[in-house]
């Protein structure tokens, strides 16, 4: 067998201290199988090893709360005893090597990771980050990663709803691609991983284990240099029509009680899934090797052990179910085989052709798992940008239309119409909105989802972005008329080695948990991804996050289109005017400069509790949050939904720039009849909340006293036809 | 001048397509077929291009475009 | 009245469908298995979208060799009436039931949205509700709608009036731009030559309420139920 | 015994997927390029039938599944 030397355990990832520690919880020199166990599991894909401190520290609690973060994903109660599963997970460095596959199999495997707890996926979200829009490489990578995307999804027939996207040069070597699945259960029927029952059988249900992926886990766990295309055969193919029936299977068999257990294989396949099962439930396993279904021929345990082949799961069965189990699988087609049992010995033990291949102590290895207190450094808060300090537009007709066909707002369509949106039938509000939200199934609820982020802002003040990360989705979800429930994050960063990239990993932390406290908005499942970095430069700072929150009646639901001519106006919350990090700033005059926008959760709260409330009372015609572009684009998102322009006379003591596009938090703009509006500007005086009257709806132009006048029309066609412009290839 | 280029996916690259015809075939009662791999190919008519610098031309649009060279072989074949 | 709405492994509209047909219907259309050799008593038969089988090989071919549509067949030539939609139309031309093949949309691309259809052949049992040269909205979801056929065949279809829809415009116009896939002009959706089945790409059963964004899914839907009743 | 299916699109039948290769290859530069036709190829591992017995057998898997003879035509290959 292979010899262990420095080399065979530096080109495993294991760090010198590291593989002392090997060397003590084996009390002697592993063989390869053992090494390359630990090689994954202590990566820091699989072991968190980096971030496990500071994610601690996120508050994961509420009633509502049915399990946090730790299992395949997390739950919450949504009444009548059914419940919303959801996790969202990163395939960052996959997508970059192959776009298409990179991105259909983390769909893949998000969708497994909700499926695996008993849920029945309804609804996927895609959080994407490219390059430079003219970078030679962003238009392959986005043609690549959306047909991927729907790829999966649409052949799964679970409907891909909504997502985010931007662009910008921090990405143009390493792209995000993160996946977000929401499913639904019974909240009596929930599946976790803990193994137990010695003696219970270990069965290996979906597609046979070829060579794919070997090392996918390290990979995602180390930095690109500029030979990693070298790397290319860790990339697998996604098949979406066996997870389809391993879905349907997996959700029949659920519905007896023959399951003790359940993981899907994700990252480091067989090791993690039967190592964290083993783990979780405090017991041994013992495996036969041999009898792993493969695809391939002469396989070697390392290899079966490391396989990322897709659409695989785990289970332990109770004492004589195999054959029901077994039935229901070969009904599906899918490959059915008891590998092992449940054993009392607290050990891994591994064989194949009758010898042992690999004897591993399970909870030493997972619980001495590095942990690292890594160095950082905070990120200081730039100076604000004072509106007097940004020159005022030339021309505001001009500013309004380079903003909306800009790469930060320009429309999306272009991605979601390649998603099959629909499919399920209980779709109410589709992509473009502030928040997609479907109908759960043969009840009057509906979940509202929603994933944002805004990279410019964590990268000036992590901590400031992350609060606002988290503000902005709560924000987004109330704009619907849903109560925000909970979240999941997907934490998309550099280098954690470099003191001042785990310090905007520490501050984006600390300003997520202070907006989960505030808003009683807690995190019940997440990811994280380092090494987001080509030759030292990192990306900027990425927390995903994405939210979800519920719907009593999904009747009650807002949409940001303008209704009908003649409708008020108005705004809720107020603006200081400051520019820093504003899309005006970046657009107009070529700056990526300042403070970002201040985030006061308090006000957050209070400001979106009366519009969610003026929502349920039936009080508000449209309703959409301010974010980036400031009001002025929010306007014009609202007039090209409803295809109903606006007159708008706005009183402020801002300059023009200032109250048009900064990009002030907490703020909503909202519509209703004149007559509610009298109402409504009287109970905001009485909750404190800045509402302001600024305009009326009708025909088919924006006007704005002497400076604005502009069809509704021209805005559309700058808006539409910047994705669809970057992507037509030239020649065509 | 034409060329006819073939691809297939790499050896131990799942093959979902030749699974699934696999599968179908067995269901359609041709239980003897063991393995059926699917590819793809793509002929091209490159004008009039001299045999010399055909090869190159091609093999460089095989990188580039045609193949996916991260999961797929490919070999190319000029004709008349 | 009863009802049949067929699943094959891979199929992700049948539930959709048989939301549709309930809610026209009144009560629950069977759901049978693609292994099934025997079909229930039926009114109508629904071809479901989906991926049968993952839409490999071909979009439908695989599903086209179950065991269940030699049954569908059959059931076809004594003129049980059978809507197939999207995957259903790409499994129905596989059969040979329906003429032409649906090819990959002209622009390689996955196509979610509403379209405009104008009724270019008015097939009562079908959409008695609508009249020819009116147009109705259904959303389409596919990837390979590009419904090719020889001229012979599409001179046929359009001299017989068995073209159901067309990709048109609001107003009805069919033209270049309306044409989302590239089919042969602009079919959408045809019936064969004995009218007992309707072949479309857009999805009726996915507008059949205001909250979902249109109703005239449920007024195709409703027709069809009461026209067969 | 093992068997190649060549499935291509007949004449006169369009090819989105050949037409949209040949615009990204003039999109690439690949100017010269006049015509892309794409096709399929399926690689059957028949297991032991006899030689004699291969090809009827091949061609029923190619009219009744492996092509589309609306829109297809196919070759058969045996090797070995
Ligand atoms: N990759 C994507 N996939 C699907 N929908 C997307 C994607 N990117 C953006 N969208 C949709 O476009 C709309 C606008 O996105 P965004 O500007 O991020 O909204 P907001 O500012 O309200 O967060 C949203 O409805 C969002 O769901
Ligand atoms: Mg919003």
């Amino acid at each position: 067998m292979t010899e262990i030397t420095k080399e065979i355990v530096s080109e495993h990832g294991l760090s010198e201290s590291e593989y002392e520690e090997v060397l003590k919880i084996l009390g002697r020199v592993p063989n390869i199988n053992e090494l390359g166990i630990f090689s994954v599991m202590w990566s820091e894909h699989c072991s968190y090893k980096s971030s496990k401190k500071w994610l601690k520290t996120l508050p994961t609690e509420a009633p509502w709360v049915i399990c946090g973060p730790g299992e395949n994903a997390g739950v919450v109660d949504i009444g009548d005893g059914q419940a919303a599963i959801f996790k969202m997970e990163s395939h960052n460095h996959p997508s970059y090597i192959e776009p298409y596959q990179g991105a259909a199999t983390g769909v893949g495997g998000i969708m497994r990771d909700v499926f695996t707890m008993g849920a029945r996926p309804i609804a996927n979200m895609n959080a994407l980050r490219f390059g430079r829009p003219d970078h030679p490489k962003t238009r392959h990578l986005v043609s690549g990663v959306v047909s991927g995307v729907g790829g999966y999804g649409n052949c799964m027939g679970i409907p891909t709803v909504g997502g985010e996207t931007n662009f910008h040069a921090s990405y143009d070597g390493n792209i995000l691609v993160n996946a977000m699945t929401v499913g639904l259960a019974d909240t009596d029927n929930i599946f976790y991983s803990a193994a137990a029952g010695i003696g219970n059988p270990v069965v290996y249900v979906g597609s046979k284990t070829g060579r794919d992926g070997i090392h996918g886990a390290t990979m995602a766990s180390a930095e690109f240099d500029d030979d990693s295309e070298e790397k290319r055969p860790t990339v697998q193919v996604g098949d979406p029509f066996t997870e389809k029936l391993l879905l349907e299977a997996c959700l029949e068999l659920m519905a007896t009680d023959a399951i003790v257990a359940i993981q899907d294989m994700g990252a480091a396949g067989l090791t993690s899934s039967s190592f964290e099962m083993a783990d979780k439930g405090g017991v041994g396993i013992q495996l036969d090797l041999d009898n792993v279904p493969m695809r391939e021929e002469a396989m070697t345990p390392y290899e079966i052990m490391l396989s990322e082949s897709q659409e695989r799961m785990l289970m332990i069965l109770k004492p004589g179910r195999e054959g029901e189990a077994k039935t229901i699988f070969e009904k599906w087609e899918l490959d059915f085989a008891v590998i092992g049992k449940v054993t009392d010995t607290g050990r891994m033990v591994l064989t194949m052709g009758g010898e042992i291949v690999a004897d591993l102590p399970v909870a030493p290895l997972a619980d001495s798992a590095p942990e690292y207190d890594r160095p950082w450094v905070k990120t200081e808060c730039p100076d604000p940008i004072k509106a007097s300090d940004v020159s005022a537009p030339a021309d505001l007709k001009k500013t309004l239309l380079k903003i909306m066909g800009s790469s930060d707002i320009a429309s999306r369509k272009w991605i979601w119409e390649q998603y099959d949106h629909m499919v399920m039938g209980d779709t109410i509000q589709r992509p473009g909105g502030d928040a997609a939200v479907v109908r759960i199934h043969g009840t009057d609820k509906a979940l509202a989802i929603t994933t944002d982020c805004t990279p410019r802002y964590c990268y000036a003040h992590p901590e400031t972005g992350g609060a606002q990360a988290v503000a902005e989705t709560w924000r987004n979800l109330t704009a619907t008329g849903a109560l925000p429930l909970a979240i999941t994050d997907c934490m998309n960063f550099g280098n954690p080695e470099r003191p001042e990239i785990m310090g905007q990993f520490v501050g984006c932390i600390e300003g997520m948990r202070d907006a989960c406290i505030a808003l009683d908005y807690p995190v019940v499942s997440g990811n994280v991804s380092l090494y987001n970095e080509t030759n030292g430069t990192g990306i900027f700072p990425t927390p995903a996050i994405g939210g979800i929150g519920l719907l009593k009646q999904s009747d009650h639901m807002a949409t940001l289109a303008f209704k009908n001519s003649g409708e008020v106006i108005l705004v809720v919350g107020e603006a200081s005017g400051d520019m820093g990090q504003s899309i005006y700033l970046k657009e107009i005059e070529g700056r990526e400069e300042g403070a970002p926008p201040s985030v006061d959760l308090a006000i957050e709260r209070k400001n979106g509790d009366f519009v969610r409330d003026a929502i349920h009372a039936g009080e508000l015609t449209a309703c959409h949050d301010i974010s980036d572009g400031g009001l002025l684009v929010a306007i014009s998102e609202m007039a090209l939904a409803g295809n109903c322009g606006a007159d708008l006379d706005l009183v402020s003591d801002l300059p023009l720039h200032a109250a048009c596009f900064s990009e002030d938090q907490a703020r909503y703009i909202v519509t209703a009849t004149s007559e509610t509006a009298e109402k409504l500007l009287e109970k905001a005086k009485l909750a404190n909340v800045p509402l302001q009257l600024i305009g009326t709806t009708g025909h088919n132009e924006l006007n704005f006293g002497t400076e604005l006048s502009i069809s509704i029309e021209d805005i559309r066609e700058v808006y539409s036809n910047w994705l669809p412009d970057l992507m037509t290839v030239p020649g065509n | 001048m034409k060329a006819r280029v073939t691809i297939s996916l790499k050896n131990g690259v799942l093959d979902p397509q030749g699974k699934a015809i696999e599968h179908a075939l067995h269901g359609l009662g041709f239980e003897g077929v063991n393995e059926v791999r699917q590819g793809k190919i793509i002929e091209l008519d490159l004008g009039d291009i001299s045999t010399d610098a055909a090869p190159a031309e091609v093999e460089k649009m095989c990188t580039q475009l045609l193949a996916n060279t991260v999961i797929e072989n490919y070999t190319v074949e000029l004709l008349d | 009245m009863k009802a049949a709405v067929i699943v094959f492994p891979g199929s992700n509209c049948d539930r959709d469908m048989k939301v549709a047909i309930e809610q026209s219907m009144g009560h629950s259309p069977a759901m049978v298995w693609h292994a099934d050799t025997d079909l229930p008593e039926t009114d109508l038969i629904a071809i479901p979208g989906g991926f049968s089988y993952g839409d490999y090989l071909r979009c439908g071919a695989i599903a086209g060799n179950s065991p269940i549509m030699r049954e569908v067949v059959k059931k076809a030539k004594v003129g049980t009436p059978i809507l197939a939609v999207c995957n259903g139309f790409q499994v129905a031309t596989e059969t040979g039931m329906l003429p032409g093949a649906l090819l990959r949309n002209a622009n390689q691309k996955f196509i979610c949205k509403d379209v405009d259809l104008k009724v270019a052949a008015n097939n009562e049992r079908f959409v008695g509700a609508f009249e020819t040269g009116q147009t109705v909205r259904f959303p389409v979801a596919h990837h390979d709608g590009n419904f090719f056929t020889d001229d012979e065949t599409l001179a046929r279809l359009e001299g017989e009036g068995l073209i159901a829809f067309k990709y048109s415009d609001e107003d009805g116009n069919v033209t270049d731009t309306t044409n989302i896939n590239g089919s042969r002009n602009n079919i959408a959706g045809i019936y064969n030559e004995a009218g007992n089945i309707l072949g479309l790409m857009p999805h009726p059963e996915r507008l059949i309420s205001d909250q979902l964004g249109g109703t005239d899914g449920k007024t195709f839907f409703d027709n069809l139920i009461n026209s067969l009743s």
